[in-house]
Formats: C-alpha cells, structure tokens, sequence
C-alpha cells in the first residue's frame, strides 16, 4: 500500500501547526493568563488530579499545572530560541570563514571544534551552567555556546560545498569581492540547511533546557518551565504521574512539531531527499 | 563537603522515639535472633569515612557503627560512661581523669589503651588533620597517660561544654593508633560493626565485630545502600528489595504509618529551620524591614506546604525540654497588612524593595518553602526572586562569602546552649554569617558563660531568645521530624536512634525469621 | 534453439506507468519492437525519451523504481518455452534475471558493491542460478575475466571495487553479466561514462561477445555515433514512444520521421568538416539555412590574444596530522600555446589530463605553479587579486560544464547577468536592464526569462543564460570548459551554432576544453591534444585530425566513434595504454617539454625516454 | 598503516586540546579549591595559606603542567569532598556507564538497524510510515522523560524491574542486568528511534543505488539484496552515527544516572559539579571527553574494517 502524497506531506503541516500553536502559547499565554496565576498556590488541592477546578491537576504546592504548563512555554521556547539564535550568530561567520577561506584558518577552527565536540552538549552546558551562575540569561548562554560547534560543523561543510559550485566560481569571474560572494551567493545556498539545522537544534535546545532545569541548573523557581516542572514532580512520580506527564507531553509535543517541521522542510527543500518515486 | 545537617557533631539531642505498626510491636517482645543482613536504603551518600574529618550526617550515621566514643550520653542527654569506665572532673574544671574499660577491642585485633586514646585526641587537635571539631580541644593544655587505662587531660581554661562534645564520635572517638592514614577509606574503630568495604556513592558494607566489648551485634551484615532519591526509597522499600529506609518522603509519611505491612519510627526534633537576613544588606539594617518579613510568613503554613506537617512550629531554637527553652515566646502571625506598613514606615512602598532569596537545593523542601514565602514577599509589595545553590555554592557564597539578601538554613538542635546562642548569634559567633551585631545579644551570651547557676544561666538565655525574636534577627520557623521506615521483620528499632536524633545504632536491631 | 525468423523478444504495446504525487505519469506508452536471436537491437533516445523505461521493463525491474507495467506484453522466447515477462511471478523472474537475460549499466563507477569483493559478486549469480560449489563458482569467473580480457584475473578476484580503474569494473560487470551464457544481454548506456579509447573498448568487447555467443544485444544510448557502430536494427524513441523502427542502415541513409532527421543532422560527424577551411555551423532540420560562418582567421596574426608559457599547475595532496603537502597532482605540466583574435583553439583530451585545470589556471580560478600567462601582454599570474579581477576577468569569461550548477540557484537571471556590469562598472542604474535584455536576446532567450530562477529552466536555456553572463563584460576570450557536454545533442547543436554566430559577429575567441572529437572537429581553427597535463600535440584543425603524428593522437582518433554505419571502426582485441598516475611525490620536477615542428604550426611532443 | 599512525597523533593533538579546554573552564568555575577544602572554617590567612601550598598562586600555565603531568602519571589526586583517590573512583564509575551506555546501544542497535531496513525497503508505504513516525515521537521525547515513564511502568506499576542502582556484573551478573535495563532503556529508546531515522536514510540511499540494481539484474533474491548487499553498505556510515551518539549518551547520563541512582560517570561528574570538587571535575569531564573521543576512534578504526576504500587512502 503506497501512503498517499497528501498524507506524507502532512507531515510537514502537522508539524508546522504544532510548531507555531506553541509558539502562540508562549506568546499569548502571559497576554490572557495573569502571571501570578502560575504560582498561586492551593494548600488544600495539592497534588490534586485533574478536576473541573484544575483541569491538568495541581502540584505539590497545589499550584494549578495548566496555567504553568501554558505559561512555562514562554520560558522554555524563550531559552531555546535565544540559545538556538545565539549559537548562529555564534556559528555562522564561523562556519562560513572556515569552509570559504579554508587552509590554515580551517584546520585550527575545525580543530576547535573538533574538540569541542568530544564533550557531551549537556556536559557542556551543565558546565558553563555552573561556571556562570543559575539564572535565564546564562542557560541561554550555556545552552548557546554547547551548541555552537555543530552549527558550526554543518555550515562549513554546506559553505564548502557550496564554494566549490561552479556559480561561485562563476561569481568570482563576475568580478565579485568575496564579502558579496559570500552574502549573495553563498550565504542564501546554505540558508537552507541552516533552517533545517535551527529546527532540529531548537528541538534539541528545548530538550536541554529541560534537561538542565531538571539537574536544578536552568531556571529558577517558582518561574514556570517545563524542565523545572518534570525536575519538581519526581518526588511525585507514583503518587501525581500527571505532574510528569503535563510537562513532559508538553515537550514531547514541542519537539515532534519541530521534527516533523524540520524533516518536511528538509524533504522540501534538498532536492537529493526529493523522490521514493 | 559537609552536606546535608551539618553541625550535628555539635549536637546530642533526644526526643521520643515513636513506633508505629502493630506488628512491630508485638514481635518486639520475642527474642533476639542473631543472623542476616540488614539492607538499609541510606538517604544520602557518605563521603570522607575519616570520622575527625568528615562533617556530614550522612557519614557519621553510618559510622555511629563503626566507632564508639570515650563517653557517651543517655536519653536524657546526660553524660554517661562508654570507652571510659568512669570520667572524673576536678573541682576547678581543669582537669578530668578518664579510666578506660579494659579489654576493648579494635576491629585490628589490638586491644585500646591510653595510648590509642592519646593518639586520637592528638591526631583531632592537630591543625593538620583537618579535622572538623579540632576546636573541642582549644583549651587543652595536656594529655597524659599516666598508665594504659588512665588518660589525664589538663585544660588552660575552663571550657563547660567539653566533656559534653567527646560524647560525640565526632571529637570523643577512640580509633587504634597508627590508623591515621586508613580512616578516610577504610575505617578501623572499636564499634559493633567492622567497615568491610564502600562502592562510592553506590553502598557502604559493615561486618559484626564478635569482639565488641558490649557484646556482638545480632546482625552479620549491615549493607547501606546509597539512594538519595525518595521515591525510589520508598519503592525499594515497597518492593522488599530495602529492609529499611531513613527520611521517609514527609508526604508520604500518614500513608506509610496507615499501611499494616510496614513499620514507622518517628521521632522528634531532627532539628531546626530559621530564615536569616544579612543584617549588612542596607533595607535590613531596619529592624522594622525584618520584623515586617516575619509578619508575611504564616509558620504553620509553610511546615505544611514545605515539609507536609511533620514538624512543630516554634519560636526558640532551644532544645524543646531543654530549661532554656522559652515558651513564652509565640512566633508572629501572618499580617499582610502589618508587613506592608511597617515596610513604609521604613521607607519601603509596594515594589520599592527588590530582594533576593538565596536557597540551597541540598534541602529540596528550602526550595518548596523559599517558593511559598516568595508568594507572600509578593502580596506584601516586596519584588522578590530565588536563587537555588548547591550545597557548595550556598556554603561559599553565603556562609563564607556572607553575600546574599535572604536565605533559609536549618541547625541540628544544639541542647548546649552557649554552643547555640554564642556562636550562632554573638557578633563574635562561629557561625554568625549574618553579620548579625546586636550589643544586648553580645553582653547576654558573655554574661552567660560566666553565669554558674543553671537556673540562672537559663534565664539569661531566654533573654537572648527574647531580644533574637524581638529584634526579628531571624525568623525561627519549626523543629522537625524524623522518621524510619521498616519490613515488620525489622526488629529492635525503639533502639535505633541515637539521643542526637541523627545517628542511627544497629547493636541491637535484629531481623525476625 | 529457435530459428532466426522467431524473434527472441518481443514487445507488443508496452506502457509503464509511474505514480507520483502529482498523478500518473506515464514512462513509456505504446511501444513495440522485437529483438531476433543474436541480432543488436539499438534503442536510441534524448534523456526523457523512455529508452532505460524499456529496458529496465524487460527485466521487471523498472517496479523496484516505482513503475508499473500497465499494458502489454513482453514475450520471451525463454529456455522453458515462451513466457510472457510481464505476467511472470517474482520467483520465475529471478531466474530469468541475470540467467537468461543480463544487464549492464552506465556507471561503472557505482555498478559494484563497494564492499564486497569482485569473486564475491562474481560468485553469488553463479552460485544462485547454477548451483555452483564456490570452487566451481571462482574457476567460471576466472574463465570469464579472461573472456573479457582483464589482466592477472587472480588478483583481481581479490581485488575490491575501488581498487580497479573504470574501464577494468566495466568489464567485469560485463563478465557478471556474461556469467550465466544469457541469451539476451541488454546494455544500458554502458559507455556513456567512459572515456573514448575505453568506450571503444568496450563496444568491441561487447561485439565480440555477441558473435562468439551468439547472444542478442538491446543496447540503449543516446549517442548516434555508438548506434552506428553497434547496431544491426534501430529503434528511436522520443518522449516516451517509440518514433521509428529499422535497419540502421535505412534509419541513417533515409530516416522516414522528422525526429529521426533532425537528431541526424545535430550529430556531428568526424570526418565531416575534411577540407573545409573554419568552424561551421550545425545543419539543424527546422532552422534557417546556416550561414557559413567567415570565422576571421587572422593566420599568423603577430599579435596573439593570449599567450601561454610553460604553464605548470600542481595541486597538493594533503595529508597527516597538520595537513601537510605529502605529495602534488601535476594537472598542468609545462604547457605552451597561445589563441589569436577571433579564433578558437580547442583542448581536446581524456578525463584527467589536465585540459580544465589548464583552463582553470588561465584565469586563476586555479592558482597556477609557474609559468607565464600573458593577456596583451599582461602576464595574468603577476597580477594581485584587484587587478586580476579588473584586467583579467573583464577580458576573460568562463562557461562551466553543469548547466545546473553554474548559476546560483536563489538569485533571478537577470542578477546574476548584472553582477558583472556593475562590478565591472560597465553600465550603471536603468542602462543595466537594457543591457541584459540586450544579452537576453542576443543569445536567443525571451526576456520574460530575466525575472526567473533558473530552475524554472532547460540545461540548454541555463547555459545560454551562462553564456550571457559570460558575454556581459564583452570579453575578449571565453574559456568554455566542456560547455555543451551535459545537454542533449539537438540542444548542443544549437548552443554549438549560436557559440560560433557570436564568434564571427563579435570576434570572440574561445579556448573550447572538450572531451569530443567531432564537436571539437566542429567548432575549432586550431586543436591541441592533452595527455597526462601536458600538450603532446598542437596545430591546425586539419593537421591534427588529417595529419596527426603523436601516437596518442593517433589512438584518440582511432577510437572515436562515427556517426555513420557505414565507417565502422569497431575491432577487436582493441587495448589501449591505461594513463597512469599523475600523482608525483613533492619535490618531482619532470622533465621539460620539448617538441619538435613537423610542420608549420604543427607541434609534436618529442618523446622521453621513459 | 599511517592511516592508524596519523589518527593516533591527531588523537594525541585532541587530547591535549580536550585538556587544555577543561583545565581552563574549570579553573573559571567560582570558588576555588581551598576554600573547598576549608570550607565551614574558611578564614582569609588560612585560606592563603592553603592556596600558597596548594600551588594556586603559581601562573595558570604552571598548575596546567602540574595537573597534566599528575594526569598523565596516573597520580590524578584526591577528591575533595570525597576524599578518595580520582583514578580508582573514576575506574570504578566508568564500568557502571559503559555498562549502560553499551547495553543502550546494543539495544538500540539490535532493533534500529532492522527497523530502519524494513522501513527503507517499503519506503513510503504505511511500513515506512509506521516506522518513521514510530521513530519520530521516540526522538521527540526526552529521556528523562522515557525513565519517568519506565520507572513508572515497570518498577512502580509492574514492579518486575528494580528502579535504582547499580550492581557490579563482576558480583551479579543477573542483578546488574536487572539493576541496568531501565536505565538502559531510558537512554537506549531515543536513540533507537534515532538510529531508526538514519537506518532508513542511508538504506533508502543505498537501495537506490546502481548496484542494487546489478544485484537485481543477477537475478539474485531480494533478500540478498537488501541483507547482503544494501545492509553491508549501510553498516559503515550508521556505526558513525552510533559512534557520533556515544558523546549524546555520556550527555544524558548526567540526567539518567541521576534519576536512576545509578551511580556512573554522570552521576559522579554532576555531584562534582554541585560540590565544585574542581580536581574530580577537572579528571572525570577529561575522562568523559576523552572516552568519547577514543569511541570515535574505535569507530574509524572499524569503519575502515568495514569498508575496503578506505584501507588504502
């Protein structure tokens, strides 16, 4: 049985609903949801299940987990996107320099990074983490700098590939500086992959930081985020799974969005994953 | 280093132990079986084994096993007799004259004498050792042998409290000399157990030792697995894989007690939580800035929110049935209102005061509390934020470094109260990070020391607590709960718990067929 | 065995369907042919034109692509009686595939596993359909590597993929095909990959195959010239149907369609341009009568254009922990020529030898090692990036071999075809637009075509596009590195013709880099053969191709392959010496290049000792 | 055979960097050594004393000296707050997580791979669909996520497997499987959803290609096809990615570890970290790096057992 074209390529619009449902969320939620009503708390409904009044259930300190999970996505996609932003800022010149000038200027910074990338991302993290201090701005940071090495990688390997196309060549001849070359024909060539890149890495970014907030590391209580909300349920798991489960969905689901966008993207825009016909 | 309840060497306490569980009850009355390995799920992870260096609850209630002390103290915290027959103190105070229980054996083979005692006390003093209470020794002049079961410590000065503090394993633990170098990996003492071996972080082993002098212990093996998780505990527990566990999830607690197939020891106090200003942070050099912080915190709340209940409110950190303890004293309701006009009565309007609550994660319910009481800092008008430290960091940021605006700490319930009011708040005070310097405070606590009278050095101390609370130099929450959980099979835990409430004595625990 | 009147394929009415997303497209509709016992059936076709669709359909793999057999019947006179090859179950196909009839490829490259040995994939057909012991099995396909005339069999047996040169692997893929004694063998552009002398090998060892078996033959190609060699019968087909059917003879002497004609007529032929005096247009069926092109030949012009001395290039092949230079590619080794005013000097040469670095180090798109390139007089190597760019490259153009890669994929034509005039600040504010609109048409495109993105266009409209970027600086000389080889022959014709318009109305120069004989034959005033980076030949169109005297020319000429079945130069036992390696160890200085006039203008490469 | 002589000398030249990057990151970490050491009794003369004796006031280069010299003489001092000696400690957690990090591989490996060739032979059919969006939801979900819900379900609900610990195979080989397969499976799931993803790519790559064909055009079963000759293929570049995600997993231990009580390099560098027992960080991020480098080392190495083009390069 051959899946339909429609229903593959809804793939790429499934992910795009959830993707930006969420980042409605992050958006409106501090618009329409007061903020205190994220840590309002309720001595007398803790850890209570889902009912009428908390329609998610409450937590440990009866705080009502709907109004955390909705306003802790602004925390989580806030630190991802910077951090994911940070590290093109970061990466791209970088990756760029080194894939177009190539030489000695690449093998020191592919060396560099090479290196960089025998720690661990989290390790990484979780050490910059420590080395700076707990707080939004430096798990953004954190987050941004463990990530920047594979951003890095992937655009030198796009921006070499790509300065060895003939237009490049073409453009040289064309009588353009290698600034121009670079903005105007190299730069719009890896776009693509830097796109595809951001997602998956925005994926990875949201999985960080809850990772890190889990470890007591990313943001700081009783601010809402996912990876803090997960990292205060396990003393609950048995008795109030839902305290897990409400944030973790809300990740899980986060992150499927940005890797079915991320995937249909990919598939859209390399023509060498285009076919299976 | 030194986690969580550090300070506990300092400490002797006692509290009723309580026994739940009907099974328990019974079977405690049949006899002792000697045989089998106790697992005890451990709540935390020990960590330097040499019993002068490590500072940590978690070690030394591992160790209690191990090592036995010169002397010792009963349940009503008095100091009795141990590794020393009998202790004599001259009439001056200066001299005391231990003459040791013959016949001891050290898990190495060797028999104790003066000498080992010697060498241990020796080796506690010497700056080198880096051991925790070396300061236990300060006013030693000497210590002399004058034979192999008489031991002769002279002081410069006289210092009240130190027969007390060698009750402790902590300054008073004999360990055979030469044994220096092992400790720290593998320690060798006189207790009821050997020390087999210790997977970091993972499980520590201990072995009866046939030839303890107080009679060999009913269990062959103690095995204390290291599960810093709770909930983990508590399944262990469930599940059979644990015997025992201590520090039983304080929510989950009432469930444990009502389930039929399992035991709960609870006692009370573990000990004390305070909240602290740093009297140095400029809003809180206004008496009326603090005192408006204590009306913000409803007490009974926040042991309800933070530690479900298992606790007691109080406003004295004194040993509750200690003499000095002031019952007079009542902590200050909630009053929002109140707070708030004091707060402008100091110059602070709504959103004018920005502070920072300093938490530290070693204590997850500091969290829960700092969390609860940031809500009410914010109905009073007061733009609050937490920071959670590791142990580490708040050790270094706010114990040494004194940098911080609010934080949350608890003591073990210090039952000698110089130890408590002197160094915690004196300006001069070992542990006065607060840079708290209060003139009626200081003249109290000297005057103390030199006050004879128990009656009357009481009294001087519930001064102390009276100026502390009125003052509001810190916010004193609760006493809090201990517990263990238990298999029915575990029998003899009534006598589990040390009179300092932390340690725990498996000599006479033992396991029903 | 049946007689030669029972065709030993036929295929009646077959159409292949393809599912897409877009619907069904339709592979191949309506077409029939047969195929007689040891005859040479020849389906030749542009790309798209349902050729490959026809043969893989045979061999029931075109499913495997995701294409259905809709209609018809593929009748096969098969050992087990006639089977109808559409209708037959997998397992039956298995043992038709690689037993009965075999099948090579076009890239030899990538026709072997990479992983496993040669015995390994020589021996598993064996194995599966003859039920060979693995003794049994090694012993046949050594018989059969000496069949296809590999040197040291042995060894090769133990040899991986990689470790044998192209025209080695398409030989044994033949020898895998041969394995089983098929009766049909059907070869699926098996040369197109091939460098000219292997191609030739390999039509000859095909052709000897065929006779010593007594096997049929369904080669499928593009190339006219290979038909004209190979084929006893021919079918043409365009768009997916088949167009016309015949004797190669008639289908080249007197083709019945007007597809068939016009694909003739866009062939060039080697041989054809014997006697004439310069480059000539294409006789393309449809378009105006051309005009013989007056190239302007200045002979002996004093002054040339471009002069090259003692070029030399070597690329460094780096290695170990800093990177270092561990050895040097000598692509270009002390070449010398130079190219008047007007004219075109073609490189002509195999895969490897130096004729695109040669081009590429003219204008510095490859740094060059020594050697003097002087454009008027400027030597181009002396020059810094700024001037190279403001003297260089305002004279010299290139067009690049992939019309799909030579423009930049995210920026409209017309920008692309700006870059140039501004930079060069040869136009400036609106006079821009007017001037490309000017170079759209000048090289016959619409105008419409400036607001697009190339992928909106044909591999021909995108190298017209290129040759328009090209001719914005007006430039003195383009260097057109393999400029026509991708696209499809009616298509090269015409971009081949419009080269050669513009060079007799604006008196460009071209240096023409190509691997074609009978295009460059086509297009050039004056020929220079490359070997192994260096120039072992140089002269007159017709002192190369009428007079060659360097015996690389020689063996280069020969095995060309010519559009006409009545010149067939396909022989057996053909062997031609493998190049070797250009790979030298840092600090290698060959030789000089030393040569000898034969005649005047006509240079010869004295031979070395070695 | 200098293909192995350089990897080594850029194994040696990564190293170096590995350690140069951790002894200048960790020497950044706030609150230094001695006050560790000190810690409650921390006064400002004692402190600069211990520092004078530590050696913490000689220039950066010269601690680095010291400590990559004690390093590379197997003297990796003590810790800190633990007081044990580095090395065994560190020897004694990393059995624990190689023990997970391989069991999760080879779990992930054992179901990706065919997985992933099944999903590329019906590529875009619903097998495919199936896998692939099989494998998406696994990549999607944390793995802390993943022990929560394993923890939830087979300890606490199911109770068939023990949530917590970690037991030497060398004393129980059944208990430390019981005692790892949880673990093992919060980390191996993800990364068996992803290696899933890369199975299929590379095999939907491999599957398109000439010699598949050839394959087919022998008449040979698709069986061997797909088995033989595409999976022999694909072996090479998924064992990279598995290499690659060697690194990931010593990542998500940290976590895991943690929630586990499962007590390994993760947990031992994490309770480094909280207590800033700088030379037991300094050793076990070292080490962590290191192991993930020479694991990429060891996959090079087998690739090139793998694949005969790269031998003579």
């Amino acid at each position: 049985m051959r899946i339909p074209a429609a229903f593959r390529r809804s793939k790429g619009l499934i992910g795009a609903i959830l993707v930006l449902s969420v980042f409605l969320v992050a958006l409106l939620a501090p618009v329409f949801i007061p903020e205190d009503w994220a840590t309002q708390m309720d001595m007398r409904a803790r850890l209570s299940p889902p009912t009428w009044a908390h329609p998610l259930g409450t937590d440990q300190l009866g705080r009502d987990l709907m109004y955390r999970v909705l306003l802790g996505a602004q925390t989580s996609i806030y630190i991802a996107s910077a951090a994911v932003l940070m590290s093109i800022v970061i990466g791209l010149p970088l990756g760029l320099i080194s894939g177009y000038v190539g030489r000695t200027t690449d093998n020191v910074l592919m060396r560099l990074v090479d290196t960089l990338l025998s720690f661990p991302a989290l390790l990484l993290a979780l050490t910059i983490s420590a080395v700076l201090g707990p707080n939004l701005q430096n798990t953004i940071i954190a987050i941004g700098i463990a990530f920047t090495p594979f951003l890095a990688r992937i655009i030198r390997g796009e921006a070499l590939r790509v300065a060895q196309m003939p237009y490049v060549e073409g453009a040289r001849t064309a009588g353009n500086s290698d600034f121009r070359i670079i903005v105007h024909h190299i730069l719009p060539n890896i776009m693509p992959a830097v796109i595809v890149q951001s997602t998956i890495s925005l994926a990875f970014a949201i999985l960080a930081e809850a990772g890190l907030s889990f470890l007591g590391l990313g943001t700081q209580p009783p601010d809402a985020s996912w990876g803090l909300m997960i990292q205060a349920s396990r003393d609950y798991l048995d008795r109030a799974p839902w305290t897990a489960l409400v944030p973790g969905v809300a990740v899980a689901v986060t992150v499927l969005g940005l890797n079915m966008f991320g995937d249909a993207l990919r598939d859209a825009l390399d023509p060498r994953a285009k076919g299976g016909s | 280093m030194k986690r969580r309840d550090f300070l506990k060497t300092t400490t002797a306490l006692m509290g009723g132990t309580i026994l739940y569980g009907a099974p328990a009850m019974a079977a405690s009355h049949s006899a002792p079986v000697t045989g089998g390995t106790l697992i005890w799920g451990h709540s935390e992870t020990t960590q330097n084994l040499d019993m002068h260096q490590t500072g940590t609850a978690s070690t030394g209630r591992v160790l209690q096993n191990v090592h036995d002390s010169i002397v010792t103290v009963d349940k009503d915290l008095k100091v009795i007799p141990n590794l020393a027959e009998s202790f004599e103190q001259s009439e001056d105070g200066l001299v005391y004259t231990f003459k040791l229980r013959p016949g001891v054996m050290f898990h190495n083979g060797k028999t104790m004498t003066s000498a080992d005692v010697k060498f241990s006390f020796d080796r506690c003093r010497n700056p080198d050792t880096g051991a925790v209470n070396f300061e236990v020794f300060n006013n030693v002049a000497s210590i002399e042998t004058p034979d192999d079961l008489t031991v002769i410590i002279t002081l410069g000065q006289v210092n009240a409290p130190f027969l007390s503090r060698l009750a402790e394993n902590g300054a008073g633990v004999i360990m055979p000399e030469g044994s220096g170098e092992v400790q720290g990996t593998t320690p060798i003492g006189c207790g009821p157990f050997k020390f087999v071996r210790r997977e970091f972080g993972n499980e520590v082993e201990l072995e009866r030792f046939d030839d303890y002098w107080g009679g060999p212990a009913y269990l062959d093996k103690v095995i204390a697995r290291e599960i810093t998780e709770p909930t983990v505990r508590l399944t262990g527990l469930r599940t059979g894989e644990l015997h025992m566990i201590n520090d039983i999830p304080a929510d989950r607690i009432a469930e444990i007690e009502a389930d039929p197939n399992l035991q709960v020891v609870a006692w009370f106090p573990l000990n004390w939580d305070f909240v602290n200003f740093n009297h140095d942070y400029e809003p809180f050099k206004n008496p009326k800035v603090r005192e408006a912080f204590d009306y913000m915190i409803d007490k009974e709340v926040l042991l309800e929110g933070a530690l479900w209940g298992q606790g007691k409110t109080t406003a004295s950190p004194s040993y509750p049935t200690s003499a000095s303890y002031n019952a007079a004293l009542t902590q200050r309701p909630q009053d929002i209102e109140k707070a708030k006009a004091l707060l402008s009565e100091a110059g602070y309007g709504p959103g004018d005061l920005k502070v920072v609550f300093k938490a530290t994660t070693n204590y997850p319910y500091h969290i829960e509390a700092a969390q609860i009481m940031l809500e009410w800092f914010r109905m009073a008008g007061v733009d609050a934020s937490i920071e959670q430290l590791t142990w580490a960091d708040w050790l270094s940021q706010c114990w040494v470094d004194k940098d911080f605006q609010i934080t949350m700490m608890n003591f073990f319930t210090l039952w000698e109260p110089d130890f408590l009011y002197y160094s915690l708040w004196n300006t001069e005070g070992a542990f006065n990070y607060r840079k708290i310097s209060n003139p009626m405070v200081d003249e109290l606590t000297a005057k103390a020391r030199v006050t004879v009278d128990p009656a009357e050095r009481a009294e001087v101390y519930k001064q102390v607590q009276q100026v502390v609370h009125d003052e509001t130099l810190d916010v004193v929450l609760w006493f809090r709960n201990g517990t263990i959980g238990a298999q029915p099979t575990v029998m003899g835990l009534d006598t589990i718990v040390h009179p300092n409430g932390s340690n725990l004595r498996f000599h006479k625990v033992w396991l029903a067929a | 065995m049946p007689d030669g009147n029972t065709p030993l394929v036929s295929v009646e009415g077959l159409r292949v369907e393809f599912a897409s997303d877009g619907g069904t497209i339709v592979g191949v509709e309506n077409v029939s042919f047969s195929v007689a016992p040891g005859e040479t059936v020849c389906i030749v076709g542009e790309s798209g034109s349902g050729k490959s669709v026809t043969s893989l359909s045979l061999m029931r793999l075109v499913e495997f692509g995701g294409g259905t057999i809709a209609e018809g019947r593929l009748r096969f006179a098969g050992q087990g009686g006639e089977i109808d090859l559409a209708q037959a179950d997998p397992e039956t196909m298995r043992g038709i595939r690689g037993n009965e009839i075999g099948m090579i490829f076009q890239e030899p490259m990538t026709s072997l596993n990479p992983v496993f040995t040669i015995e390994r994939q020589m021996t598993d057909g064996l194995r599966a359909h003859r039920g060979l012991s693995g003794a049994q099995a090694r012993q046949r396909a050594l018989e059969l590597l000496q069949e296809v005339r590999i040197p040291e069999p042995e060894r090769r047996l133990k040899q991986y993929p990689h470790e044998l040169s192209g025209g080695m692997r398409q030989r044994v893929v033949i020898a895998m095909a041969m394995a089983c004694r098929p009766r049909l063998l059907i070869a699926d552009e098996p040369t197109t990959a091939l460098d000219v002398t292997i191609q030739a090998e390999i039509l000859a060892l095909i052709d000897r195959l065929k006779r010593e078996n007594g096997m049929a033959v369904l080669f499928i190609t593009h190339d006219m010239a290979v038909v004209a060699q190979m084929a006893d019968r021919v079918v043409v087909m365009y768009r997916g149907n088949l167009v016309e059917e015949g004797p190669v003879g008639r289908i080249f002497a007197a083709p019945q369609e007007e597809y068939t004609r016009a694909l003739l007529a866009a062939v060039p032929r080697l041989g054809d341009m014997r006697g004439k005096p310069g480059p000539e247009p294409l006789r393309l069926v449809g378009a105006d009568a051309p005009d013989s092109v007056q190239a302007a030949v200045p002979p002996g012009d004093p002054e040339p254009l471009l002069q090259v001395l003692h070029l030399t290039t070597r690329y460094p092949v780096k290695g170990g922990l800093f990177r270092r230079t561990v050895a040097n590619v000598h692509a270009v080794e002390d070449v010398s020529f130079d190219i008047a005013k007007g004219e075109t000097l073609a490189l002509v040469g195999e895969s490897g030898c130096g004729k695109s670095s040669c081009g590429r180090s003219i204008l510095r798109l490859a740094e060059p090692t020594s050697g003097q390139v002087l454009l008027d007089r400027t030597d181009v190597l002396a020059l810094n990036e700024r001037d190279l760019r403001r003297k260089v490259w305002r004279d010299i153009q290139m067009v690049f071999q992939d019309p799909f890669a030579s423009l930049n994929p995210y920026m409209r034509l017309a920008a692309q075809v700006a870059e140039p005039l501004s930079n060069f600040g040869i136009a400036k504010g609106s006079e821009i637009e007017d001037r490309i609109a000017a170079l759209f048409d000048r090289v016959e495109l619409p105008r419409s075509f400036m607001r697009r993105f190339p992928h909106e266009l044909s591999g021909g409209q995108r190298q017209r596009v290129a040759i328009a970027r090209a001719l914005a600086v007006s430039p003195k000389l383009i260097v057109a590195d393999e400029a026509v080889s991708a696209l499809d022959v009616s298509v090269q014709a015409q971009v081949l013709n419009l080269m050669m318009e513009l060079q007799s109305t604006l008196g460009i120069s071209y240096l023409f880099i190509s691997h074609d004989m009978a295009v460059v034959e086509r297009v050039s005033h004056r020929v220079g053969v490359m070997y192994l980076g260096r120039l072992v030949e140089i002269g007159s169109r017709a002192q190369i191709f009428e007079n060659p005297r360097h015996p690389y020319t020689h063996s280069l000429l020969s095995a060309v392959p010519i559009a006409d079945p009545a010149r067939r130069t396909v022989r057996d036992d053909l062997k031609f010496r493998p190049i070797p390696s250009p790979v030298f160890p840092v600090g290698h200085e060959p030789a000089p290049s030393v040569y000898d006039e034969v005649e005047p203008g006509h240079l010869v490469l004295r031979q070395q000792a070695s | 055979m200098s293909y192995l002589v350089n990897r080594l000398l850029s194994m040696m030249l990564t190293l170096f960097l590995i350690s140069v990057i951790t002894f200048t990151v960790t020497n950044i970490l706030p609150g230094d050594v001695a006050m560790m050491i000190m810690g409650t009794q921390s006064n400002p003369e004692a402190l600069a004393g211990l520092r004078q004796s530590l050696g913490l006031n000689d220039p950066l280069i010269v601690q680095y000296g010291r400590w990559i010299g004690g390093m590379l003489t197997g003297d990796w001092g003590n810790s800190l707050v633990f007081k044990e000696p580095i090395a065994p400690l560190l020897l004694q957690k990393m059995k624990a997580s190689a023990l997970i990090v391989l069991f999760s591989m080879s779990i992930a490996l054992v179901c990706a791979v065919p997985l992933g060739v099944w999903a590329a032979v019906h590529a875009n059919r619903w097998q495919d669909t199936a896998a692939s969006s099989a494998s998406l939801v696994g990549v999607s979900l944390p793995d802390f996520f993943w022990g929560i819900m394993l923890i939830l379900l087979f300890a606490r609900g199911l109770g068939w497997l023990p949530s917590s610990g970690f037991i030497d195979p060398a004393d129980d080989i059944w208990g430390a499987m019981r005692h790892a397969l949880l673990p093992s499976l919060a980390l191996g799931l993800g990364l068996m959803a992803h290696l899933t993803r890369m199975t299929r790519a590379t095999m939907t790559g491999i599957l398109n290609q000439e010699f598949i064909r050839v394959a087919r055009a022998k008449g040979l079963d698709e069986g061997t096809v797909v088995w033989r000759y595409g999976l022999a293929n694909a072996v090479g570049p998924v064992m990279t990615v598995a290499g690659l995600q060697v690194g990931y997993l010593f990542g998500s231990i940290i976590v895991i570890e943690s929630l586990f009580n499962f007590t390994g390099m993760g947990w031992l560098t994490y309770q480094a970290l909280l207590n800033r027992d700088i030379p037991l960080i300094q050793a076990s991020v070292f080490v962590i790096a290191a192991v993930v480098m020479l694991a990429n080392l060891i996959v090079d190495l087998l690739y090139v057992a793998v694949d005969p083009r790269i031998r003579l390069s």
